[in-house]
Formats: structure tokens, C-alpha cells, sequence
């Protein structure tokens, strides 16, 4: 069984992190990204189809 | 090096300060001044009236006229509960209040409150509140019925609060849990849950233990079948009209007269829950 | 066992037991709602329910993780004693005696008035009390935690306080300034009202000032889950955090930004001006940055490890990171969870769009999504993480915790998503049950329904969660481990001291709150608004 | 920036909205005293419904009490705005109309007020949306909604519903 994780569980080395850090943040951006554009689209869906044909109220 | 951290700092307190205000600022003109300007300029309001609103110094909305109303008053009872009515009603006068329900009261509502005739109703342990409304609005002809209406002529309003609290302290009323499953469950399922279909509120919403329901709420339990039966059938009927924004009226209507006479006799029939039992 | 394992036990297990207790209440609630027909079903049963069901959530689960969450962290991130236990410990039995008192007040039926405890309905005084406990206990917690990164600033000068505590204090520090609004409302309106001195309110006041606290409250049970998403997720996932700096920021915006807000719970309230509302409204914008921030930056600490552990391209780092661990399959449900929830905020402060969903099942779903999935599933995750160092002993399997946090997102979907449909549909909250005959309300049925089914999962979830943690003390004792939070790509050896300390931003939010509230709350005072009479629920009709 | 960006798309909508189409939400600061309600001239129970005022300008009067609203059944011409005036005498309750962007929380010491055009005719559900005690779940009105031609008010501009 695992066990929790713990910082010694580090099996990577400085020059791994290098590396990697040549491509991050342009996954997390393109999955920030996206997730900002569907609720964009979805905010407006809401505003358009639903909250503006209901009538306006004040 | 050593003043260098300290001017970063300070960069910090100036930007973050300079952000948070204009961004406050912003705010507040498109707020107050660009967004009401327009809107009151549709709606044919003077820029200053429209400012005004939308900082709220003048009722009404920023972008609409407020309409006018020309009506009379037309109350159906004239019993408020202001902060005084509620002190005396909590202060009362103990002596006063026993001198005048054992003079005038105990003829036909019992020398406790315990009605003799079937037509009364008991008093004991009934809430004050309760008891104010009823005499008050007997008084002002909110309520009519003849035997009271000449009774309650000489009381005034101090009166009416010491008698009324004088009964409610005799007895904490309240219904018993324990009584409350038992009966037709056509009848139980009234008093504890109504009618969501007819918008019917159970009975208990008002006048069960726990309810939180209008200041004026009698007290039920253990009420005379008579005169339950007679108070819910002049309510549908509108004869008896002294309940604030139909309340009751709004209610009896929607009561079938079977239903009417189940609650009358479920309700006397409920045993009144005393502390010390 | 250490005194600060103890310490940190007794609160996580008042609030698991009263999270427990909360789900059967929540899920009978459900079935009461829904056509099927129901046991036990009248309204002082079901109200009674909603607000046991609410306080437990809202106040003892958070309230009580927070704090043991709390100790832990400053001890475990500052790697020294916490200073003054007793006190923590006269904290602790302060809030768990409001907790009692609480609770035997709602349980006698004389506080079914539900947690937001909205006057002039007024409970039995013995409930406030208890609420006031609670608070005070909470109080203390949080001097302790200023305390105690006061000390280690002074021993370690010029140091970058831990990320992982510096979260903390700004949470203590934003809570401190949350409970004004209650505690002046409590403790001047309602308490006086609930021992009879007063007979009547000012609702609108009492409103306003409720409104001050509602919103940050929601982000002090926040800000565990976030601390969780900068200094544990990056760590289970085997990589590091993004950036340290980037999250000083956002917990520092979130202290600023989640206070000169509340306002936009009164937006369909009459007793404040369109004005106000609108520049509160452009501040709760502004609170979904540090959100969005978040995003980004664990997302980046993610691709991180999915990239260290072979994940190539845009989007491979993704399948590439080890979800069979339970904090990082919690980082990734809660995000999901994150964003519906957040999806029905952004359309909760759109000001008009407001009148759209307020008060029906669209803002439940809404709170529950964030609230009950995104921050709870993270607080489950938590404590799977840190019972090992606070026990010794290690989980029997991770498996059933993997299952207990599938359940517990599954269930929270299934449930939530119908409540937005219904909500748009005109299905209003707080409702012991509907009329299904009523030709509206019978097209809702089947959509109850299912809302029930996963309300049904959730209780099993919180069932498993109970279990899992309880199977701890079934494996033997191996040691008490020292708990590592995750460091960043480049941990910092100087921070600003804007972002070192509170300074800074407690002159700022005081001007916050001044711009946002300081007429609404003066209007009160100026206006002479006309009072209502108390009606109170802990007595005989 | 692209959250900078989402940001202001969102906040330009809701402007829009605020500018054009006039919405905002129900912040009508206008006190009256709940104790003293049913003594008022504009609340009393005879003037609560629905009433042509003079100018033609259609105005509904609902008072939400302990459980139930007054009238229970009210009448409004669609397509032509209407003015929503709501007020309780004894605790907090709140309204929405389904279907509609009609929502608005009834504070005891203010007149809450919905300015609006209903667009869709038939019966709608105005239930209270906020708990006001235990008969909360029984407490819901009708608003009917009626073309223009049969909106018919009395000699005194009243319409109400007809008894079924």
C-alpha cells in the first residue's frame, strides 16, 4: 500500500526541473484558457437566451 | 542594501494604494453618475433626482417614475403593536388587572377564566396579546358583538392590557406534543402541515408552540368547540373581519364546512400542556 | 501522542461528527422535497432540520477544521511549538460548548429560525450564545496564529514567513474582520431582542450588517482548500509549486477583496440604494481574480509534475500525474466543481441578472457546488493527508478513499445541476415540500428526484469518509512522521514586505470597507428607518 | 489578460444592461412603518390589488404577512409596464414571479418596488421565497396576466380576479 507523500519522495533533480520549466506554464495556460472561454460562452448563454427575453426589471 | 528593501516597500504602498482607490473611484462614477444620467434621462428625471436615488436620499428607482397613490385609510382593526402597547403588556398592572376581570369578567368567563357556558370562550392561560386585539377591536366596533361591545365601552387602553395580561399569567398554554398525533389524520394533517394546493398553512404555523407566527395569535388548545366553531364559520363567512390582511378570513374560506367543524372539535379537544405536568 | 496531535484531532473530529450528522439531515431534506412521500414530514421537523443542517456546515465543520487546521499548519510550516496550547485548548471548549448549546437549542425546537438567523424571527437566546461561543472561541485561534508568525518573524528576521502559514494568517486575519458585521448585529440587536430588553428591530440594519459577514465567511471555509491547492496538491503530485508569489498574491487579494462585498446578497433588498450596489457588485468582480490566479498557478504546478513524470504536449501532462493519489484526484474534482459552482456565481453578482436566480435553487446549487464540493472534497483530501503524521499509522487503502471522493464529486453533480435547471425554472429555497399537483411544479418532480439520488450518494460518501478515517486505528502505530509542505520552482530567500505581513493590506481593507459600507450601515441611523416587531420562536402561541 | 479580458466582456454586459435596458435591481429606499401598516392609506387592506392611477400608469399593491399574500390573486395587463409595490407587516419574506425576472425580498419597514412588463399571458406562480415561518411553504399567489382587451378596470381603475 502507499503511504502519504513525503518531500524525500523527490525523485527528480534540478536539471529535470529545467527542463520542464522550458514548457510550463503553456499547458496551464491552455487549460486556464479554455476553462475562461466555456464560461464565457456559458455567462453569455445565460444572459442572451435565458435573462434578456425574460424582460428587463428595475 | 539596507534602504534598499525598505523604498520596494514602499512601492508597494504607493501602488497598492493608487490601484484600490481609482479603482474605488472608477466605481463609484460609473455607479453614481454615468450609469443614473442615462438612466434617468430615459426615464425623464433630472440628473440631480436620478444621482440622488442611486445613492439612496430619495425613494424610487433611478430609472423609472414613482407612481402616485390616492386612497383612503380603511383599517379593520385599529390595534398596533407599538413598543408601548408591548411594555404594558409585559408590565402590567397585576392588581388592577384581577380587580377587573373578577368585576366584570368572571360572569361569564369563569372566576378563573374557565368558561361555564359553552358559548364563551376560556380565558385562562389565553396569550395577552391575543386578548388586548380581541377587547380593543371589540371596542372600536372592529369586532362586533353586543355583550362585549357594551363591556369593554368603559375600559381604557391601560385596562385592557392589565386584564389581558392578568389572564394569560394564570396558565402558560400551549399545545401539548404529546396529544398532537392522535384524532383524524385528514384533520392532524391541517393542523400541522395545511395545504400546499389550496395554500392553506397548517394551524400549528401560527398557533403551535414554537411558531413565530403574528404577535396576535390566540392560544387554541383547549378552546371551547362552540365557540371555535362559531369565530371559523363567521371568519368564511366575512361576518367577523377584524383579522389584519385577511389572515383568517383567507383561510376559513378555503376550509370546507366539514373541516371546519373537524378543527373546531380537535382543537377543544387537545389538553393544554402545563409546565408542571 | 503530542499535545499538538491532540489538539488537532479534538477539533477535525467535532467537525467530522457534526458533518455527518448535517448529511442525513440534508438528504432527508431532499426526500421531503421531492414526490416521493417522505417520513417525519412538518414543518417544525423540516425547519428544525435546516438549520441543524446549516449551522453543522456552516459553522461547527468549518469552524472547528479551520482551527485544527490551523494549529497543525503553524507548527508544522513554522517547525516550532505553537505558543500558548491552553489557550488553543480554552478556545477549543469554548466553541465546543456554543456548539452544545447550539445545538440543544435547535434540537428543543426553539431556534428553528435556519443559520442566517434573519430577524425579527428570534430563537431562544441560548442558540446566540452558543453562536456567540463559537466565534469567541475562533477569536482565539486566530490570535494564536498572529501570534505565532509574529514570533517566528522575530526569530527569523528578513525571512519569508512559509507560504503555507502566511495563508493562514491572512485567513485568521480576514476572519477577524468577517465577524464584525455578525458580532455587532448579535450582540446589539438580535441577543438583546432574543433576552426581551428590546421589542422591536431594525431589519434592514440587521440585514446590512449580516450582509458584511456572509460573503468573506464563505471564503474563510475557502482558504483551507486553497491552502491545500498551493502547499499539498504540487507535493502529492511529486512536483513543486509554480510560483510562491503568485499565491502570497492571491491570498492577499482574497483577504482584500472578499470583505467590501456582501452587499451583493442584498441586491433584491429594498433597503439599499442601486448605487452601492453597483460599486459592490464591480468588488465582487474583482474577487474572482485571485480565483482565476489560482487556477493558473496550480494548473501550472500540476503540468510540473505531469511533465516531470513524462507527460508530453499541450494537454498530456494531464493523464501523466498520479490520480490514484486522493489529494491529487481532490485537487482535480474540485476544480471541476470550482468551475460550475463559480459559472453560477458569475451569473449570482451580475446585479440585474440577479433578480433572474435569486433565492431559488439556482443560488443552493451554487453555494453547495463551491462550498460543499469544491472546498469540502479539499478538507477530506486534507485529512486523509495529515492523519498519517497526526497518527502514526497509515491508511489501510487508498482505494476506498479514491472511491469516498468519486462518491462524494459524483453525488454533489448529480445533485447541484438539476437545482440550476429548477432554479431557473422559479423553484424557490426553503421550502418543506411542493406542490406536485400544481401543474408548474409537477414538471420539477423528476428533476427532485434525481437531486435526491444524489443527495443519496453524498450521504454514502460521508459515511465512507467516517469509515476511512475511523480504519486508521485499525493499522498498527509506525511513527509520528514531521509533514512537509510543498516548495516552490524557486523558493523565495526575500519576499516584499508588503507580502511578508498584513500591514499593508489591513489599512487598505479598512478603507474597503469604509467606501462599500460606511453609508449603507450610517443611512440607518440618518434615515430612522421605522422598527418591526420581534417574533420570537421559543415560545407557546 | 485573458482574465482581464473575460472580466470586462462580462462587466460590459452587465452595464449594457444597466444602461439600455434600464435593469437594476429593487433598491427602492422607501420606509414605512410595519406596526403601524394596516393603519396606512396605501396598504390598507381595501387598496391592495391592482388600480389604474390616474395617468394610466398601472400599479400592483401586495402585502406579504404570516402566511399568505394579500390579495392572493392579482391581475396585470402584459405588454404594458407594470408597477409592482410590496410590503409586510411582520416579517421578512420575498417574492419571485416564474418565468420572469420578477424577484424582489419583502422587508418589514420598506416598500419594495418592481418596475416591469410582462411579456407572456397566462397564470404565474408568486410564491415566498424566503422563509418567514413555519406555514412558509403554503405561502404563494397567482399573477394573471391578461392581454390588454381584457384588462378591464372598474369605475375606481381596480381589476381583480374573478372568484372561481
Amino acid at each position: 500500500m502507499a503511504g502519504p507523500t513525503r518531500s524525500s519522495d523527490e525523485s527528480f533533480t534540478e536539471t529535470d526541473l529545467d527542463t520542464v520549466m522550458e514548457q510550463v506554464p503553456k499547458g496551464a495556460l491552455a487549460l486556464a484558457g479554455t476553462a475562461v472561454l466555456l464560461l464565457l460562452i456559458g455567462w453569455f448563454f445565460v444572459y442572451f437566451v435565458i435573462f434578456i427575453p425574460r424582460g428587463s426589471v428595475g | 542594501m539596507a534602504p534598499q528593501p525598505h523604498a520596494a516597500d514602499r512601492q508597494w504602498w504607493v501602488w497598492s494604494t493608487a490601484i484600490v482607490v481609482s479603482f474605488v473611484v472608477i466605481a463609484a462614477l460609473l455607479a453614481f453618475v454615468v450609469l443614473r444620467i442615462g438612466q434617468g434621462q430615459s426615464a425623464g428625471l433630472s440628473a440631480f433626482a436620478a444621482i440622488c436615488r442611486s445613492l439612496g436620499l430619495q425613494a424610487g428607482s433611478p430609472a423609472a417614475r414613482q407612481p402616485s397613490s390616492e386612497s383612503k385609510a380603511q383599517p379593520v382593526s385599529m390595534v398596533a403593536w407599538t413598543p408601548q402597547v408591548i411594555d404594558r403588556l409585559h408590565h402590567p398592572n397585576v392588581k388592577n388587572g384581577a380587580e377587573i376581570a373578577a368585576n366584570i369578567c368572571a360572569s361569564c368567563h369563569g372566576e378563573n377564566g374557565v368558561s361555564p357556558n359553552p358559548q364563551f370562550p376560556h380565558m385562562s392561560g389565553q396569550s395577552a396579546f391575543a386578548i388586548y386585539k380581541q377587547l380593543h377591536d371589540f371596542k372600536n366596533g372592529a369586532r362586533v358583538n353586543e355583550i362585549m361591545g357594551s363591556i369593554v365601552e368603559n375600559l381604557d387602553d391601560e385596562q385592557m392590557a392589565d386584564v389581558a395580561a392578568h389572564f394569560s399569567a394564570l396558565t402558560k398554554g400551549a399545545l401539548d406534543p404529546r396529544t398532537i398525533s392522535s384524532g383524524d389524520p385528514d384533520v392532524v394533517r391541517l393542523v400541522e402541515y395545511g395545504i400546499s394546493g389550496r395554500g392553506i398553512p397548517g394551524c400549528a404555523s401560527c398557533h403551535g408552540a414554537h411558531a413565530g407566527g403574528p404577535i396576535e395569535t390566540p392560544t387554541l388548545a383547549g378552546q371551547r368547540q362552540e365557540y371555535l366553531l362559531a369565530q371559523l364559520t363567521a371568519f368564511a363567512s366575512g361576518d367577523r373581519h377584524n383579522d389584519i390582511y385577511n389572515r383568517m378570513r383567507g383561510i376559513a374560506t378555503k376550509l370546507r364546512k366539514d373541516e371546519i367543524e373537524k378543527l373546531a372539535e380537535y382543537y377543544a379537544a387537545v389538553r393544554l400542556f402545563r409546565p408542571q405536568d | 501522542m503530542r499535545s499538538l496531535e491532540r489538539l488537532t484531532l479534538a477539533h477535525l473530529w467535532v467537525a467530522f461528527a457534526a458533518f455527518a450528522v448535517a448529511c442525513f439531515f440534508g438528504t432527508w431534506q431532499m426526500w421531503a422535497r421531492s414526490p416521493l412521500p417522505a417520513p417525519f414530514v412538518t414543518p417544525d421537523h423540516y425547519f428544525l432540520s435546516v438549520t441543524a443542517h446549516g449551522v453543522s456546515m456552516a459553522f461547527v465543520l468549518t469552524t472547528f477544521f479551520i482551527m485544527g487546521f490551523g494549529y497543525f499548519t503553524a507548527e508544522t510550516a513554522l517547525e516550532r511549538p505553537l505558543p500558548g496550547k491552553a489557550w488553543a485548548w480554552l478556545g477549543f471548549i469554548l466553541a465546543l460548548a456554543g456548539t452544545l448549546m447550539a445545538t440543544a437549542a435547535i434540537l428543543s425546537g426553539r431556534a428553528s429560525v435556519l443559520y442566517t438567523f434573519y430577524p425579527p424571527l428570534t430563537a431562544s437566546p441560548i442558540f446566540y450564545f452558543g453562536l456567540v461561543l463559537v466565534v469567541v472561541g475562533s477569536w482565539i485561534w486566530c490570535v494564536l496564529m498572529i501570534v505565532a508568525m509574529s514570533q517566528w518573524k522575530r526569530a527569523h528576521p528578513g525571512a519569508p514567513v512559509p507560504l503555507a502559514m502566511y495563508a493562514t494568517v491572512a485567513n485568521a486575519v480576514m476572519w477577524l474582520w468577517t465577524t464584525v458585521g455578525v458580532a455587532a448585529e448579535i450582540l446589539f440587536i438580535v441577543l438583546p431582542a432574543s433576552l426581551g430588553w428590546i421589542d422591536t428591530v431594525d431589519v434592514g440594519l440587521t440585514r446590512t450588517l449580516f450582509s458584511w459577514t456572509l460573503h468573506p465567511i464563505v471564503y474563510f471555509w475557502l482558504f483551507p482548500a486553497y491552502i491545500a491547492f498551493y502547499t499539498m496538491a504540487p507535493q502529492a503530485a511529486g512536483g513543486r509549486l509554480y510560483s510562491d508569489t503568485l499565491g502570497r498574491l492571491s491570498f492577499v487579494l482574497l483577504l482584500l477583496y472578499s470583505l467590501p462585498v456582501g452587499m451583493h446578497h442584498l441586491f433584491m433588498d429594498p433597503q439599499q440604494s442601486t448605487g452601492f450596489k453597483f460599486v459592490q457588485m464591480m468588488l465582487t468582480i474583482l474577487v474572482s481574480v485571485p480565483t482565476l490566479l489560482t487556477v493558473f498557478t496550480i494548473a501550472a504546478s500540476m503540468e510540473i509534475a505531469g511533465r516531470l513524470r513524462g507527460g508530453r504536449g499541450l494537454f498530456g501532462w494531464i493523464p501523466a500525474l498520479p490520480w490514484e493519489r486522493p489529494m491529487v484526484l481532490a485537487t482535480g474534482l474540485s476544480f471541476v466543481m470550482l468551475f460550475f459552482g463559480g459559472g453560477g456565481g458569475l451569473v449570482n453578482m451580475g446585479y440585474g441578472l440577479n433578480a433572474m436566480i435569486h433565492n431559488t435553487s439556482w443560488v443552493t446549487a451554487h453555494f453547495h457546488l463551491i462550498f460543499g464540493g469544491a472546498v469540502v472534497i479539499m478538507y477530506f483530501a486534507i485529512a486523509y493527508e495529515i492523519w498519517f503524521p497526526l497518527t502514526g499509522r497509515i491508511a489501510s487503502s487508498l482505494l476506498a478513499q479514491r472511491i469516498q471522493l468519486w462518491l462524494w464529486f459524483c453525488g454533489m453533480m448529480v445533485m447541484s445541476l438539476p437545482w440550476h435547471w429548477l432554479g431557473l425554472q422559479g423553484q424557490w429555497r426553503r421550502v418543506a415540500q411542493f406542490d406536485y399537483s400544481n401543474p408548474i411544479i409537477a414538471a420539477w418532480g423528476p428533476w427532485v428526484i434525481v437531486s435526491l439520488v444524489g443527495g443519496l450518494l453524498l450521504l454514502v460518501s460521508a459515511l465512507l469518509f467516517i469509515w476511512n478515517l475511523a480504519s486508521f486505528r485499525r493499522r498498527p502505530f509506525t511513527a509520528i512522521a514531521s509533514f512537509r509542505f510543498a516548495v516552490a520552482v524557486h523558493p523565495p530567500t526575500r519576499v516584499p514586505a508588503a507580502l511578508n505581513g498584513f500591514g499593508l493590506w489591513n489599512v487598505l481593507v479598512l478603507f474597503l470597507m469604509v467606501a462599500a459600507y460606511g453609508w449603507p450601515i450610517a443611512q440607518f441611523f440618518v434615515l430612522e428607518a421605522p422598527q418591526a416587531v420581534v417574533h420570537r420562536v421559543d415560545r407557546g402561541g | 489578460m485573458v482574465v482581464g479580458g473575460a472580466v470586462a466582456l462580462i462587466f460590459a454586459a452587465i452595464l449594457y444592461a444597466g444602461l439600455v435596458l434600464h435593469v437594476n435591481p429593487p433598491s427602492n429606499i422607501e420606509t414605512i412603518d410595519p406596526k403601524t401598516l394596516h393603519l396606512s392609506a396605501e396598504f390598507t387592506e381595501a387598496n391592495l390589488g391592482t388600480k389604474v392611477e390616474a395617468g394610466g400608469q398601472v400599479t400592483t399593491r401586495i402585502v406579504a404577512t404570516q402566511f399568505a399574500f394579500d390579495p392572493q390573486c392579482v391581475v396585470v395587463p402584459s405588454n404594458e409596464p407594470v408597477t409592482l409595490r410590496l410590503t409586510s407587516p411582520d416579517v421578512i419574506h420575498g417574492i419571485l414571479v416564474t418565468g420572469t425576472n420578477v424577484n424582489t425580498m419583502v422587508i418589514p419597514g420598506y416598500v419594495s418596488q418592481v418596475h416591469t412588463v410582462f411579456t407572456k399571458t397566462g397564470d404565474l406562480l408568486m410564491p415566498c421565497h424566503e422563509f418567514c415561518g413555519f406555514g412558509h411553504s403554503q405561502m404563494w399567489a397567482t399573477v394573471r396576466v391578461v392581454p390588454r382587451e381584457s384588462f378591464r378596470p372598474d369605475s375606481d381603475g381596480r381589476v381583480a380576479c374573478e372568484k372561481s
